[in-house]
């Protein structure tokens, strides 16, 4: 399909709230791809990291559908070696808060296994659910 | 008098372990770790946005007990309590308006009543403090077992090294502080490439599938170059790599207390080290 | 009493269009002082500047105010005219009625008018107070000394030698040839650019003209344009050479940036990843093309385009223009040797600009069967005897993972160390990046701040070889212009100490952005080199005792000046 | 030996190697088929990455060739023919009818205020009106008119034989330099060395019927943008699209206009066009704040110095969108223009409703575009058209001729310092025969 595009998407309220929410400057990437050739998650994600920037400096809000924003395990290696030190965990955060904003609950816990609740550390059970309610 | 330390959920629970060899080793080499009074959780994770005032409370809240103690240092163990301590500190150093509000509203709080964070005591892990206070050949001095032989794999994981410049332990890509310590205590560090990918993080109890392919390749890749255990500093990593069984998945603390010889009741070096066969 | 001339131009509609000239000239003329006023459509026309002429001649003017354009466009021209009419050229000013008037007021005709009127007035005071003054001419030295035997230094030593002056060549290594001779070819004249440049080596070693030392640096340069003292010392010798030259070309190139600031690349310590110019010489004819690690010829090499170019956060912010080039080139050897080898070049942007280099990417493409990945590089680590290459296309959106015998880093060109140390002894700036600065990136491209000192090449900034050949020629022309004189002509309007003024306190030394001045410790005065001074006037600023002055510009003139503008 | 150059062409390069071969005291005979010299860099408004102003750091150069003792100027003419050996070439050159007496005429500008008939003014690519007696700018060197044929009445009567019409500069000349008698005239320069510097033209957008083949009024190239944003042009500098005047409030900036196309046969990069691209996205930004420029670009192409940064300047600062992906069709959709292009980044195919579009047209050798071949000057050409040089990397400035040498973008498109050097360059190769000669 073709999106349109116009200075309502690109400088748009989301791209404003996705900077506002994140502190970064989209446009400072120039989609070297960096992100996504260390992202050690890549293979479990529907969009790469690399995508996931580029539409939202684009304005195009579907970007909240894409999976990656949870399966993104905040492990900060993108950031520590972007040439332009955008940092994409941060712009992460931003989405997931707006989709959440927006409705959107990826996990309940109730659905969860209970071998996994019990015997995973605190650690990764609280973490996992803050990201979820940040 | 020791170092204040703060131990965080995990390790008075799943990792007691770490917590137990972790604190007798401190004290056996003459810098015991003193638990703060009634701490409270840090909150796990680093809140990554730019507003993120309440979600700093918790951990800031744990700075401020810290600062109680007039200490120079609060002491951690687990690597995401210090990631999530280290950029607190480091975050209300560079906005002193949020560090402001916050003290505000912890005083005001009857319990912590006129408790303030600022700036004077630093977060520290017990690994710069082997490193730097009391230092690598200092430590070697001290092994009486040394572990002669043992072919051990550094595995640092993401949260103790990211980001450098807020965390600033060691370079993440070619850290050496974990290397160094086995060394000292007589150990053979296997250097491999995975010693800093992720293993998963706290995917583990939403999506366990990708932690257990990220582990598996991490753990292959430390056998593949000849590493007979893997050492770690993060309960979360200890628990993603363990699921595999391919290889026994230690705390450094647990190599520190057998090279002290504190015991197989503190190090639970023999039993994890039999639970696989290497 | 100074009797002053003002000729008003019209320029068209450009004055004339929002300033009344016809009143202006009616209100000049009764200004004290002013003897003879005129309009007219164009000035500097012909017939506008026989106007000039003959006014001077008639009225015996020995003051001309030209209120027309910036005297940036015409001041020379006038001068020029006055002179041919026996007027000192240094009694004529121009007034600036168009670019700081007409032009920012052309909605506004009275207090356009008006305005105009005050800075021809003003002018007028200054012209009264002027001094007739005559050229300064300095000796010169008929010499040039060219820092860095590369291309650039070869061709820049060629051109000057060849049109007939002598050239001293210092080059810091043992040999000449630079960084071109460790290359097995060229991108489009491959097989002929060696001998190309042994060819113009020889020439060098042999020509009359040209001193060829070695092993040696510039370690001091004192004087100025046309005459500047350069001393260069010999590595492992004492002795302290010293040459007179009145010209200086700075070709001293580019060094590459270190692998081991790549960490993330496994730079300096996976022996399987090397910098460009490393397999260039694997690349050698006469080379084996064994990689380090186990002397096995490679057959999956993967090229890392940007290994730090593009990487503000690497130190490296700019793009260093070869790496595309270079790494095709290397892309479509490698082939020739390994015809059942594949090469993989990671990329951000294909920056193959230049005659007939898109064509030739596109042949590493479908000729070589390089395969062009659009993705930077993130991490290499070594597995066994392959070196792993964790990259991405973000044109396919993957991420991809390499299994290479051998990785080449394409690393940035950066700055020699050293080149700051030089750039100060040569009384050059060097920009962010360590490269010369040059005097205007348009127009200037080869020309530093400093008269006499010229750019050629990598030195002034990242660049190919067909541009630092033409850069070197076109420095070599610039000397060749300074050398065609038989001394050097210099405005007199330059700073001028009174000596019963001064107190020899210095602080004109200290004021002074362009070191021509200095306190004459005998007599106890400070002095101004006339070479140097570019008479900004920041000495008569600092001077506590009103001494130094700006000559046809003092406090005066300029007091004189402001009482009737403001 | 005769220690006098011919330069061919007044461009920068042109200019730039006549002053250095003037200021080295040898004589110069400066070529240029315009009325007035400057070539595009006088088109232009501001150049990258400085921002300075074309006109502002030019005029000093054009004036200095205007008035220099050592170089006299052939404008409006063109070398008709060369013929002799290297150090002593016989240069025929045939000056066009101007129907100015030049000699008289002291540019005072009367005539083209009085002439009644008007032509689209090329110098402004079509954007504004010149008269049919005409100077290419008000800041021209020389500053004088000629007549153009094609539009003048007076001249088109003479020719049908009529009763002679007009004559309005006839009678207001206050010089009487018109003369409608003038004829073309030929003069013979003997010359030691030649410099070429004929530079490039824009690649005609009637070659891109897809990009809408010249016939949307609100499709622009990027000469002619110049010219919107510059102060001296047919807006004042104001950004007002052709068709209605609007202010443009969504710009498309489509580079590879022809470029990187061998289909449209120009398999070459033009070299320039995403550094003045970025720079026009630039400019527009700062004259219409509220504005939204896009690009759309195959790579961006920043070697050289302060480039790269400029562009980041572009992208992050001025809030520029970049879109990687060639334009595949542009049209026209009521007072919008419809762009149809991708981006194979995010894997989207785009489509945006423009206002204005500006296409980075390839650039093409002037020589070979304006098909002027020079009997006794077979200069070998590349399968482009552009001049070839004896070694691309080596001896770029050489040609196949000895004596003759060669400058600027008719070698191949480069930018202005790259331009500049090589002119220089090629000064220097003439004063070493002149000076050679001498000893």
């Amino acid at each position: 399909m073709r999106i349109r595009l116009s200075a309502e998407t690109v400088h748009g309220d989301f791209v404003k709230q996705v900077e506002d929410i994140s502190g970064q400057n989209l446009l400072a990437c120039n989609q070297c791809g960096k992100c996504s050739s260390g992202c050690p998650v890549a293979f479990a994600l529907d969009l790469l990291p690399n995508q996931i920037i580029r539409m939202t400096q684009l304005g195009l809000e579907d970007v909240l559908q894409a999976q990656t924003i949870w399966t993104c395990a905040s492990c900060l290696t993108c950031v520590s070696r972007c040439p332009k030190n955008v940092d994409l965990p941060r712009v992460m955060e931003a989405l997931r808060q707006i989709a959440m904003e927006r409705g959107a609950t990826p996990m309940y816990a109730a659905e969860l296994r209970p071998d996994l609740v019990a015997n995973a550390p605190q650690m990764a059970i609280i973490g996992g659910f803050r990201k979820f309610t940040a | 008098m020791g170092t204040p330390y703060f131990p965080g959920c995990t390790l008075t629970t799943k990792a007691k372990n770490y917590d137990t060899s972790g604190k007798a080793v401190a004290a056996a080499l003459g810098m015991p770790l003193d638990e703060l009074p009634d701490w409270q959780c840090c909150g796990a994770t680093f809140p990554l946005a730019t507003d993120n005032t309440m979600s700093l409370i918790a951990p800031a809240r744990v700075l401020i007990q810290a600062e109680q103690t007039h200490a120079k240092q609060v002491t951690t163990l687990c690597a995401i309590c210090y990631n999530v301590l280290k950029r607190t500190e480091f975050s209300l150093r560079k906005h002193p308006e949020q560090l402001e509000r916050i003290n505000w509203f912890v005083s005001t709080d009857e319990t912590t009543a006129g408790q303030t964070y600022t700036g004077k005591v630093q977060v520290t892990h017990f690994l710069q403090q082997l490193r730097d206070d009391l230092g690598w050949k200092a430590l070697s001095e001290r092994v009486t077992q040394p572990l002669k032989g043992l072919k051990v794999a550094p595995y640092y994981g993401c949260l103790l090294l990211r980001p450098p410049a807020e965390i600033g332990l060691d370079d993440p890509d070619q850290p050496t502080i974990m290397a160094d310590l086995l060394t000292a205590l007589g150990a053979e560090p296997v250097d491999f490439p995975f010693k800093g990918e992720c293993c998963g993080s706290y995917l583990a109890v939403n999506k366990p599938d990708v932690p257990a392919a990220l582990s598996g390749t991490i753990v292959e890749s430390a056998a593949k170059h000849g590493a007979q255990a893997i050492v770690t500093a993060c309960p979360l990593c200890q628990y993603n790599l363990d699921v595999k069984g391919r290889l026994p998945i230690l705390y450094f603390t647990q190599l520190l207390a057998k090279a002290l010889e504190l015991g197989e009741e503190i190090s639970n070096f023999e039993s994890q080290m039999s639970k696989v066969a290497v | 009493m100074r009797k002053v001339g003002v000729f008003i131009c019209h320029c068209g509609i450009n004055i004339a269009g929002s300033v009344d000239v016809e009143k202006v000239a009616e209100e000049i003329n009764r200004y004290p002082g002013v003897a003879f006023a005129t309009t007219y459509k164009y000035i500097c026309s012909d017939p506008g500047q026989q106007i000039i002429k003959n006014a001077i001649q008639e009225h015996g003017l020995d003051g001309v105010i030209v209120a027309a354009c910036s005297p940036a466009m015409h001041e020379t021209t006038f001068r020029r005219t006055a002179a041919a009419a026996g007027m000192n050229p240094y009694l004529l000013e121009c007034a600036n009625i168009r670019e700081q008037c007409s032009w920012v007021h052309q909605n506004d005709r009275a207090r356009a008018t008006d305005k105009a009127l005050y800075t021809i007035q003003s002018m007028v005071e200054k012209v009264k107070r002027n001094e007739a003054l005559d050229p300064l001419s300095l000796p010169l030295t008929k010499k040039a000394m060219v820092i860095g035997g590369g291309i650039a230094g070869i061709t820049a030593a060629l051109d000057i030698a060849d049109a007939g002056y002598p050239v001293i060549l210092v080059e810091q290594s043992d040999h000449l040839g630079g960084k071109m001779s460790n290359l097995s070819g060229t991108y489009l004249n491959f097989a002929a650019a060696p001998d190309l440049l042994t060819r113009r080596v020889d020439r060098v070693m042999n020509h009359p003209n040209i001193q060829v030392i070695t092993d040696a640096e510039v370690t001091q340069v004192d004087g100025y344009v046309g005459n500047f003292k350069a001393t260069v010392k010999r590595v492992g010798q004492d002795a302290i050479l010293s040459y007179d030259v009145g010209a200086i070309v700075a070709a001293t190139g580019y060094a590459s940036y270190p692998l081991s600031r790549l960490p993330e690349y496994g730079g300096g310590t996976i022996p399987d990843v090397m910098d460009a110019l490393t397999f260039e010489a694997m690349l050698a004819p006469s080379a084996k093309f064994a990689r380090p690690s186990d002397g096995k010829s490679p057959k999956e090499v993967v090229f890392v385009q940007c290994a730090g170019s593009r990487d503000p956060e690497h130190g490296v912010p700019y793009c260093s223009q070869v790496c595309c080039m270079v790494v095709a080139k290397q892309a479509m050897l490698f082939k020739e040797r390994m015809p059942h080898g594949q090469a993989y070049v990671f990329y951000i942007d294909i920056r193959s600009a230049g005659k007939g280099y898109d064509e030739y990417v596109q042949r590493a493409m479908t000729d070589a069967r390089a395969l062009y990945l659009r993705g930077k590089v993130s991490k290499i680590y070594q597995d066994g005897n392959k070196v792993i290459v964790w990259g991405s296309d973000t044109l396919s959106n993957r991420a991809i993972e390499i299994a290479a015998d051998l990785v080449v880093l394409a690393t940035p060109m950066a700055a020699p160390d050293g080149t700051k140390e030089l750039a100060q002894r040569l009384h050059i700036s060097t920009d962010a990046n360590g490269f010369y600065n040059e005097a205007h990136p348009k127009l200037r491209p080869v020309e530093s701040l400093t008269a006499g000192v010229f750019l050629a090449g990598a030195g002034q900034g990242p660049k190919d070889i067909p541009e630092t050949v033409a850069q070197a020629s076109a420095a070599a022309a610039k000397v060749l212009q300074l050398f065609s004189r038989d001394e050097m002509k210099a405005e007199p309007t330059i700073a001028q100490v009174i000596p019963e003024l001064c107190s020899a306190c210095g602080l004109c030394v200290k004021a002074c952005p362009y070191g021509a001045r200095q306190v004459d410790e005998i007599l106890q005065v400070a002095t101004v080199n006339p070479a140097l001074c570019q008479a900004c006037g920041a000495c008569a600023a600092a001077c506590p005792n009103k001494a130094s002055v700006v000559r046809n510009w003092t406090p005066t003139q300029i007091l004189f000046m402001a009482d009737v503008l403001v | 030996m005769i220690n006098r150059a011919l330069v061919i062409g007044a461009g920068i390069a042109g200019i730039q190697a006549s002053l250095d071969i003037a200021n080295s005291g040898y004589q110069v005979a400066l070529v240029e088929r315009q009325p007035s010299i400057g070539g595009h860099m006088a088109q232009l408004s501001e150049t990258f990455p400085t921002l300075d102003c074309s006109q502002c750091i030019m005029t000093p150069r054009t004036v200095e060739v205007g008035h220099h003792e050592n170089i006299k100027l052939y404008t409006y003419s063109q070398v008709a023919e060369v013929s002799g050996t290297p150090g002593d070439f016989t240069v025929k050159i045939r000056q066009k009818t101007k129907y100015v007496n030049w000699d008289n005429c002291t540019g005072c500008g009367v005539c083209q205020e009085k002439c009644p008939w008007k032509a689209p003014a090329e110098f402004d690519r079509g954007l504004g009106v010149r008269k049919a007696i005409y100077t290419l700018s008000p800041q021209a060197v020389p500053n004088k008119p000629v007549v153009n044929p094609d539009v003048c009445v007076r001249l088109q009567s003479i020719a049908k034989g009529e009763k002679l019409k007009c004559g309005a500069c006839l009678k207001f000349c206050p010089t009487n330099s018109i003369d409608f008698q003038q004829t073309e005239s030929f003069v013979e320069v003997h010359v030691g060395a030649i410099v070429v510097a004929t530079g490039f033209d824009l690649f005609p957008q009637t070659r891109l019927p897809e990009y809408g083949g010249g016939q949307i009024p609100d499709v622009i190239d990027a000469l002619a943008f110049e010219r919107l944003l510059s102060a001296s042009g047919p807006t004042g500098g104001q950004v007002k699209r052709p068709s209605d005047g609007k202010e443009p409030r969504e710009v498309v900036f489509v580079q590879c206009s022809g470029s990187r196309d061998p289909e449209h046969g120009v398999p070459y990069c033009s070299k320039i066009c995403c550094m003045y691209t970025a720079k026009q996205a630039i400019l527009y930004k700062h004259r219409v704040h509220h504005g939204q420029p896009y690009v759309f670009y195959i790579d961006i192409r920043a070697g050289g110095k302060g480039y790269e940064e400029f562009i980041n300047r572009a992208q992050q600062d001025e809030g520029v969108v970049y879109l990687r992906g060639k334009v595949s069709k542009i049209y026209r959709d009521g007072d919008k223009v419809m762009v149809w292009g991708s981006d194979t980044l995010s894997g989207r195919k785009v489509e945006i409703a423009a206002d204005l579009v500006i296409l980075s047209m390839a650039a093409v050798p002037a020589i070979s575009a304006n098909g002027h071949r020079v009997p006794g000057l077979e200069l070998a050409l590349d399968m482009d058209g552009f001049y070839q040089s004896s070694d691309a990397e080596l001896a770029p400035m050489e040609s196949n001729l000895p004596g003759v040498f060669l400058a600027g973008a008719g070698i191949g498109p480069k930018d202005i310092p790259e331009t500049v050097a090589q002119a220089s360059g090629a000064a220097a190769k003439v004063l070493g025969m002149f000076r050679q000669a001498l000893r």
